[in-house]
């Protein structure tokens, strides 16, 4: 079906695109979109199915878009990328989950898995997420919106999609992971509510439309929705029904696209109250058109008739809720009919306006392949036999997973289907005649766009772009204080929380040093320069204080046995102070910018987090300590390393790996600081 | 004196945060190098400390026959030292160069780069 | 002016001796060669004075200053310790006789380095010195003071 | 003996050291600050850095004390006629009983020059306050 | 009394409040110059510090630092004071 | 700084803190000091002489731009501490000549590295300077 | 087993940087030197790759120090795997750099820096000392502050300060931790470590350390709420070093976690959630912030933190399958961001700007480009087959396994946000139509450069476009390498046996 579809919608595409620059690009597409869909088709390990599954998307994607220059068609695109791809999520979500459950991701091995799977704890979520991503590709109810969108998409395309494939993958889902999952309470009902509810409400806005993609678009998700209802039905009636209106519905509807583009081709309109009469200029057209009309009406013989009543069947069949089922059935098929005479059979009827006076018929390669896809719809449905043990019956078989044998029939007898039918169509041509479409009353349903599940979705958009602006604003303020704090405070909380939970300091007095006046006074001195240099009103002050620091820390490592580090940092805290000192005078005054609240926070935080990091230290001083290592060094400075200066020896050679990289460091910092100084960028470097 | 050393790692902590918080570039830059010396500080007592043994073999021996001060955390900190001085001084010239360019010591002017539109 | 190189040369390769504490001829020769690079490296065009066969009035002069040294520093610690404070402080602009940047510098060091006094410049001219004394009581006899007591000693032997 | 050289030495240098503490604490201006503990300072550490050469014993420490001192005596003054001139220039003001300041005005701003003119102020002139 | 204890019990303290006197100076300033002088006597003093710690623990090695203190604190001062001057030059 | 004071001191001063560094290089193995403080007291030197003397000056004294001793620096203790990798050993594995050479004590690789220190140390801290003094 | 060649990427960085060093006034020599050098530190990294590959991990003892003693450096699959691909990228950097940096920034040590910058990389993969690594990252930090800063545009300069100041707040974390680390275990060597730390009694003081670790390498690798430095200044410098920060930096960060709480620290489940909880709140932080942005950078930044999200998640489920997810995904993601950042400074120079809502018409206009460019995109989107779709396989099944659907949900989310933000960005830059910019005359535009110049820009586009298609396509080769990496990572007594059990004789 999808290769077949696909041949004539190439030689259909030859002539309509015809003289259009990216046709070699546009073919390309569609093959990758063919491809896709046959892989999808074929292949029997899931993970490959969700594989296609997205290369459908995103193929369609750039088809819905190939007229890119328009921002209307680039807008459906993405809100059909949008909503596919995101059922596309929620399909590799349930994929990976039903491979975890059932252990296999081969769909023949999972199909014996079935029980296992429907009693397992996850069947809830695999179903969810299954049925998430077969309505957003499906276009089910509430996720239909994008595809009338879709028309914005060159004729073919739209014919493609909408019609025959892309949008059958999600009813190709559900009905390959049927025999797998489905039969229990929750798949069923779930269908059922869903299908329905998308069939009558989509049949209903089809009523409205006066563009004849409109049309075909909204009658394209009902017939969807009837698919998906039939499936969730779940009867073996049902699941036929369901095999053969997929066939019906792809050769009518594939018809009517192909029809609409000649129409909006040649005449450059497809606004239904415009069009009329064209069947005097593009006769073969207007024949076909007519044929997949009356195919869609399920008026017998055609094999929409086939199709309809094998429907209603299965709706009467249904148990307790026959009668409200079948009654949405009806209402359903009721508003395609009439759905399909306006665009099948309104363009082409009645007089012909003087402006379409000069139309004529286009090329046979446009013109013939909706005539046959047409002419099979009447040839099917005489002859049903003709496709029945070739297509029908595999999809069937798939379907229930067992061996009943099919038979189809263009006549049942009288019946009460039958009567059903005839209710269906006549109230439909009923219909046709009293209802007219005009733009009046396409507006007056524009008042129940508000709670249309599209402006729903587009208000939650704008909601959750919101929210990205209110979060992103909140965190990325621009503020590096807010930013420091943030991590500060996420660091103290969490420092604090597991200090609490694992904290028991205990310190002996015995093993600690005394403390000697000098020792205190050093001590003393340097705390009070902290303080000193925090509090400093005066910059200079502030790095004359923070060189006292820095000699008080020389004199600790100094009285503690460090006097390569006092030496050091002596050396390196005196150039700190020169760099400051160099580089501080023509820096703008030193201010206090922040507000006294702000200023009392910031203490609080900061006390804080030194408390924990003193209590931590306390903490590690009270652990015992492994000294295998420094006594290494000890032991083989000399005698290995030839040097006595135990750090040195470290530093050169036990260590010299830190040192040549620390060395490294420093020259990178010197080329830093010359090119941030010396480097000005003349204006016409600036990029 | 350990304790000593403890409240002064605490309040170098402290203090580093609490200027690393201000609004003022130079400020900022106080606040790093306070928190690195808290934190070089803090190797040095952890190594544990030992008084007047520096770890320097005595010339006559060949290695060390009494008690001497780790000699590890001296030399991870004087690398760390050399190594907070190349960042600090690229440091401060970034804050001499922010200043040049926006004329400003408010860190609270530069915030263009995080706006979505620009 | 070889001379002179050679004295310094010479001096700096002692220097390096009393640093490194080791006194050997290797030592030495290693200190020579060291400091003639450095010597080399730090050459400019200034004149170089020849300062050693003024050995004797160089010790002279060192027991000078030392006495010179204590005298004020009692002085002042009398001042810092009473409550009171008998100074009476004034800039005082004292003429030069010595010439050469190393005298002036030299003589200026030196009366810093007393107590009670403090060289705060040099005129551009290198005509006058500009000292800060603590005790000017009077300003010709601060002048007098160090100008045939430092200064002279000092041109003494540096001339 | 080496005790007493010892104890003597770093008796006496702790005390000019003292000295020079309650000096620039105690003194009335920068100027005077400076004159106090520069040289209080260094012949404070001049003695007990002898001292600790005498009591190490070891030429090559005793260079290496020798060493210090010269260091010392090299750089200290011209600290502190550096900060001094710096201070002066910038406009730190001499204490309110000076006496005579033969420096004021003789230093342009503009061009950094200091004159040596003989247009001296006459000793009674009011100091600068 | 040995000159060991003489030197940790009274020299050591003596000097270490000298050093907390000259630190008062250089809280209360007022000058900038004021500070530099306090953090250069401090320095000095530091040098003292260091050399009777020497005696006190018996390591010479310590006075190779007082050497390194001698030799650059005053070029702390002199930063100072040539900020001072370019301040100056730049109002 | 236009002082005659501090132009003569600093004149004198320059050779014999070089000096000073050198001595604290070639001891760092046996006794505290290294490459790394040799490094800085050698550029607080050269600091001191370009404070007096004027930049220009102290850069005619070096006589290349100080930046180039990074490189060189960078180099030899590179060279040093990948010799070995040439003979089949790891990096940084210590090679010594047999016989302590006078004055420097024992000549291993080690020193070769400290020398490399201490000239990138010099190179780095001059350029940072000397940079900021020429862009104030 | 020993191998003293293993830091050779390291030191062939060095080697090189060197060189450019002595170069230093001679661009065009400092062209050719940089083309040949990555050209050879490819070749260095697969040599070691394929040494490791065959023959398992391989360790060098710096100084022939044995184990815990000297700094040892190990090459284990994952090091090395990093290490190939860092050299990969940084060769594509390179070679981009030498067309499209401009001389005045070449003169002022760009090559230099970004040798320095590659050898750091090398470095932190290679090092088995936690120390060793500190200092590691600080020569890529200190590198990236030049690279960032170099030119000194006012954009980049307040993009650098935040830059500058919370990776400095990071490295004073780290720093702390390693202290605490030394103070509690008296060791650095990360295999010794793994021990010693296993034996201390005091869990609770091991959880601590563990949290300035996760803090500290977690503002490095950009994870919520640790991240605004990222999106402050990613987009600031000149795009090829746009490009290492994008692909590389970040990276290491996760390195680091990924070795670390493997290794060192095994997370308790305070800790697992946490980082689950920090997992998903990146992603959603980064791709809310994505879908805002109208600079093209800007979005790539965002997306970095998107993704770090994915990362941090497989660590956060800790499971030999999601670390498997992790680090497919990170090597998937070096090579993509890389390239979307190279490709992005390609669209400047076509364009002259990097505003979507500017920019237009590639696709009509340059095809070839807009295809190549595709690639990299709807990789980076994870449209199966190209490589971002794999990973994202095994994280979620993974998250299944350990129950966590929340964060799986997280994990969607952030995909379906890639997806429309890319979708946008495709729309907005390549299918729209393009109106006529005012020429800069700032910008060297594509057309004004010779042709050398333009082949040097194109060709490291293409170059790791093919390997993203080898990612996506050959998928079980990198499927079987990130196993083996996952399983080394979950079963680390085969890294410490390595370091720590053949010890060499000290000489
Ligand atoms: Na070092
Ligand atoms: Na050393």
């Amino acid at each position: 079906m999808i290769t077949g579809i696909g041949t004539l919608v190439f030689f259909y595409t030859y002539s309509y695109l015809k003289g259009h620059v990216y046709l070699d690009r546009f073919y390309g597409y569609l093959s990758m979109f063919m491809a896709s869909m046959l892989g999808l088709v074929l292949s029997d390990n899931i993970m490959t199915l969700f594989i296609f599954w997205e290369l459908t998307s995103i193929s369609s994607f750039f088809l819905i878009g190939f007229n890119n220059e328009d921002p209307k068609s680039r807008k459906s695109a993405m809100l059909a990328l949008s909503i596919t791809g995101l059922g596309g999520l929620f399909l590799l979500a349930a994929v990976i989950l039903l491979g975890y459950v059932g252990g296999t991701y081969s769909i023949q091995e999972l199909l014996s898995q079935s029980e296992l799977l429907k009693a397992s704890a996850n069947y809830n979520w695999i179903i969810f997420l299954l049925f998430i991503a077969a309505f957003t590709k499906s276009a089910q109810f509430p996720f239909h919106f994008w595809l009338p969108g879709a028309m914005k998409a060159p004729t073919p395309v739209s014919t493609y999609l909408h019609s025959a494939t892309m949008v059958k993958a999600g009813i190709y889902l559900l009905a390959r992971f049927t025999p797998v999952l489905g039969g229990t309470a929750e798949w069923n009902t779930t269908l059922i509510i869903v299908g329905a509810i998308t069939m009558v409400y989509a049949a209903i806005h089809s009523l409205f439309r006066l563009d004849m993609k409109g049309i075909l678009a909204y009658s394209t998700i009902s017939a969807l929705g009837i698919l998906v209802f039939l499936i969730g039905l779940g009867t073996e009636e049902a699941l036929l029904a369901a095999g053969v209106f997929i066939l019906v519905h792809a050769l009518y509807k594939a018809t009517l696209f192909l029809i609409t583009g000649i129409v909006d081709h040649e005449t450059g309109s497809r606004d239904v109250t415009v069009l009329s009469g064209l069947r005097k200029v593009m006769m073969p057209v207007a024949v076909a058109a007519f044929l997949a009309a009356l195919s869609n009406a399920g008026a017998p013989p055609f094999f929409g008739f086939v199709g309809k009543d094998l429907i209603y069947e299965a709706t009467l069949h249904f148990g307790d809720w026959a009668y409200v089922l079948t009654g949405a059935a009806i209402v359903t098929n009721i508003c395609l009919l009439f759905a399909g005479l306006l665009a099948g059979y309104k363009p082409f009827a009645g007089p012909l306006p003087k402006q379409f006076e000069k139309v004529h018929l286009p090329h046979p390669t446009m013109w013939v392949p909706p005539l046959i896809l047409a002419g099979l719809g009447l040839v099917f449905g005489i002859f049903p036999s003709l496709i029945e043990k070739s297509l029908i019956q595999p999809v069937f078989t798939s379907l229930v997973n067992n061996d009943t044998i099919i038979h189809l029939k263009l006549w049942h007898g009288f019946n009460l289907v039958l009567g059903l039918s005839a209710l269906t169509l006549a109230t439909g041509v009923l219909l046709y005649w009293k209802l007219k479409p005009s733009n009046n009353l396409l507006r007056k349903t524009f008042k129940f766009e508000i709670l249309s599940p599209k402006t729903l979705t587009e208000q939650f958009g704008n909601l959750f772009s919101n929210f990205a602006k209110l979060w992103t604003g909140f965190f990325q303020n621009g503020y590096l204080r807010n930013y420091v704090i943030t991590i500060l405070g996420f660091l103290t909380l969490l420092l604090a929380f597991r200090l609490y939970q694992g904290v028991n300091i205990y310190i002996d007095t015995a093993t600690l040093t005394d403390v000697t006046i000098y020792e205190a006074i050093v001590v003393i001195i340097m705390a009070a320069s902290i303080i000193f240099t925090v509090f400093s009103k005066s910059r200079l002050v502030a790095v004359a204080s923070l060189g006292v620091i820095g000699y008080a820390i020389c004199l600790i490592f100094l009285f503690y046995s460090a006097p390569d580090l006092a030496m050091t940092q002596f050396s390196i805290d005196t150039l700190t102070v020169i760099l400051f000192v160099l580089v501080i005078y023509n820096l703008p005054k030193y201010k206090s910018f922040s507000k006294k609240r702000v200023r009392i926070r910031d203490g609080i935080l900061s006390i804080f987090f030194g408390t924990l990091i003193a209590l931590l230290t306390l903490e590690v001083l009270s652990e015992p300590l492994n000294r295998e290592t420094s006594k290494y060094y000890a032991e083989n400075a000399y005698i290995l390393a030839k040097g006595k200066n135990v750090v040195n020896v470290i530093l050169v050679d036990f260590r010299g790996f830190d040192t040549i990289v620390e060395i490294t460091v420093l020259v990178i910092a010197a080329i830093g600081v010359f090119s941030l100084l010396k480097l000005r960028l003349k204006s016409i470097e600036k990029e | 004196m350990e304790l000593l050393l403890v409240i002064l790692i605490g309040l170098l902590y402290a203090a580093g945060i609490y200027m690393m918080l201000r609004r003022s570039m130079v400020k900022l830059i106080l606040g790093l190098i306070l928190l690195g010396n808290g934190a070089n500080m803090l190797i040095f007592l952890l190594g544990r400390i030992v008084k007047g043994k520096p770890p320097i073999i005595d010339s006559a021996e060949k290695m060390f026959t009494e008690i001497y001060a780790d000699p590890v955390p001296q030399a991870l900190i004087l690398t760390a030292i050399v190594i907070s001085f190349g960042l600090q001084s690229f440091a401060i010239i970034l804050v001499k160069r922010a200043y040049k360019i926006t004329d400003t010591d408010d860190l609270d002017e530069l915030n263009t780069t995080d706006e979505i539109y620009e | 002016m070889i001379k002179t190189r050679f004295l310094s040369n010479l001096l700096l390769s002692l220097i390096w001796i009393a640093i490194t504490g080791t006194f050997s001829f290797e030592n030495f020769l290693f200190g020579f060669v060291l400091s003639f690079f450095l010597l080399w490296l730090t050459a400019t065009n200034r004149r170089e004075n020849k300062y050693f066969n003024r050995v004797p009035k160089l010790f002279a002069f060192v027991f000078f200053f030392l006495y010179e040294l204590i005298k004020a520093n009692i002085e002042v610690a009398y001042d810092v310790v009473t409550p009171r404070h008998f100074m009476k402080p004034g800039i005082v602009k004292i003429p030069l006789d010595a010439k050469t940047d190393l005298e002036i510098t030299l003589l200026a060091n030196l009366i810093s380095l007393t107590p009670g006094t403090l060289s705060l410049d040099v005129s551009d001219d290198k005509k006058v010195l500009y000292v800060h004394g603590m005790y000017v009581n009077d300003k010709a006899e601060f002048i007098a003071n160090i100008k045939n007591g430092f200064e002279k000693r000092l041109l003494d032997i540096l001339r | 003996m080496t005790d007493i050289i010892v104890i003597t030495l770093s008796t006496l240098g702790t005390l000019f050291i003292l000295l020079a503490a309650i000096g620039v604490v105690k003194m009335p201006d920068l100027y005077l600050r400076i004159s106090v503990t520069t040289k209080a300072a260094t012949l404070g550490i001049g003695l007990i850095l002898i001292a600790a050469a005498f009591y190490f014993n070891d030429p090559s420490i005793t260079a290496r004390v020798l060493a210090i001192i010269v260091f010392m005596l090299l750089t200290a003054p011209v600290g502190a006629h550096m900060i001094g001139r710096a201070s002066y220039f910038t406009g730190v003001k001499m204490w309110h009983k000076s006496k005579i300041d033969e420096l004021e005005g003789q230093y342009d701003p503009k061009t950094h020059k200091l004159k040596s003119e003989d247009q001296t102020p006459t000793e009674d002139e009011n100091p600068k306050s | 009394m040995s000159t060991y204890d003489y030197l940790y019990y009274i020299i050591l303290p003596v000097l270490s409040i000298s050093v907390l006197i000259i630190f008062i100076r250089f809280l209360m300033g007022p000058r900038l110059s004021d500070r530099v002088v306090s953090l250069d006597l401090l320095l000095t003093t530091g040098i003292g510090i260091i050399a009777v710690y020497s005696i006190h623990t018996n390591q010479p090695t310590f006075l190779d630092i007082a050497m390194i203190l001698a030799l650059i604190a005053f070029l702390g001062t002199v930063a100072f004071a040539y900020y001072l001057e370019k301040r100056e030059r730049n109002d | 700084m236009k002082t005659i004071i501090f132009k003569t001191a600093s004149t004198y001063l320059l050779p014999l803190l070089i000096l000073f560094s050198v001595f604290i290089l070639l001891r760092g193995h046996y006794l505290p000091g290294g490459g790394f403080v040799g490094g800085l007291i050698a550029s607080i030197a050269f600091i001191i002489h370009s404070f007096a003397n004027g930049l220009e000056k102290t850069k005619t004294i070096i006589k290349f731009h100080p930046g180039f001793l990074m490189p060189i620096g960078l180099a030899i203790a590179l060279l040093s501490g990948a010799a070995p990798l040439l003979i089949g050993q790891s990096l940084m594995t210590g090679l010594w000549f047999d016989e302590p050479i006078a004055v420097i004590g024992m000549v291993g690789s080690a020193l070769f590295f400290d020398t490399g220190v201490y000239l990138v140390v010099i190179g780095v801290t001059l350029t940072i300077i000397f940079t900021i003094t020429e862009t104030i | 087993m020993n191998n003293p060649y293993i830091v050779l990427p390291v030191l062939f960085q060095l080697f090189t940087a060197v060189l450019l060093l002595f170069f230093w006034f001679r661009v065009n020599t400092q062209r050719l030197i940089t083309i040949i050098c990555s050209l050879t530190s490819v070749g260095i990294a697969i040599w070691l790759f394929s040494e490791v590959y065959n023959n398992g991990i391989l360790t060098m003892q710096a100084g022939e120090w044995k184990a815990p003693f000297g700094i040892t450096f190990v090459a284990d699959i994952f090091s090395s795997t990093m290490v190939l691909l860092t050299s990969i990228s940084g060769m594509a950097v390179a070679i981009f750099a030498t067309g499209s940096i401009r001389n005045a920034r070449l003169k002022f040590g760009f090559f230099p820096i970004l040798n320095f910058l590659l050898m750091g990389l090398h470095g932190a993969f290679l090092t088995g000392d936690i120390f060793n690594l500190y200092v590691w990252f600080e020569i890529i930090i200190i590198a990236s502050f030049v690279l960032i800063t170099i030119g000194g545009e006012k954009a980049q300069i307040e993009g650098a300060m935040k830059y500058v100041t919370m990776n400095l707040l990071a490295s004073a974390i780290f720093l702390t931790a390693i202290a605490i680390l030394y103070g509690m275990a008296g060791s650095l060597n990360m295999a010794d470590l793994s021990g010693q730390v296993a034996q201390i009694e005091n869990r609770g003081l091991v959880n601590v350390v563990a949290i300035l670790f996760l803090v500290g390498f977690g503002i490095k690798s950009a994870i919520f709420p640790l991240y605004f430095w990222l999106p402050a200044s990613y987009h600031t410098p000149p795009p090829a070093i746009s490009a290492i920060f994008g692909g590389l930096l970040t990276k290491v960060g996760v390195y680091a976690l990924l070795r670390i709480f493997t290794l060192i620290f095994i997370p308790d489940e305070f800790l697992s959630n946490l980082l689950i909880v920090m997992a998903a709140l990146t992603i959603l932080s980064g791709g809310l912030g994505a879908i805002l942005q109208v600079n093209m950078r800007k979005i790539f930044s965002y997306l970095i933190v998107c993704h770090i999200g994915f990362m941090i998640a497989g660590l956060g489920i800790y499971t030999e399958l999601a670390i498997l997810g992790a680090i497919f995904y990170l090597i998937h993601d070096i090579v993509v961001k890389t390239n979307l950042f190279l490709i992005s400074g390609l669209i400047f120079k076509l364009k002259g700007t990097l505003n979507i809502e500017k920019l237009g018409g590639i696709y009509k206009k340059y095809p070839k480009y807009a295809l190549l460019i595709a690639i990299s995109l709807f990789s980076l989107v994870g449209i199966p087959p190209l490589s971002g779709f794999w990973a994202k396989i095994f994280l979620i099944q993974g998250g299944y396994q350990e129950g966590q659907y929340t964060l799986i949900g997280f994990i969607l989310l952030g995909s379906f946000l890639t997806l429309w933000v890319i979708a946008k960005l495709w729309s907005e830059v390549f299918w729209k139509e393009s109106v006529d910019l005012p020429k800069k005359i700032n910008v060297k535009y594509f057309s004004e450069l010779v042709p050398f110049k333009q082949w040097v820009m194109i060709i490291p586009i293409v170059f790791l476009t093919i390997i993203t298609l080898y990612i996506g396509l050959a998928a079980e080769h990198i499927i079987i390498l990130s196993k083996q990496i996952s399983y080394e990572l979950m079963n680390p007594s085969v890294y410490i046996e390595a370091v720590l059990g053949t010890q060499i004789e000290t000489p």
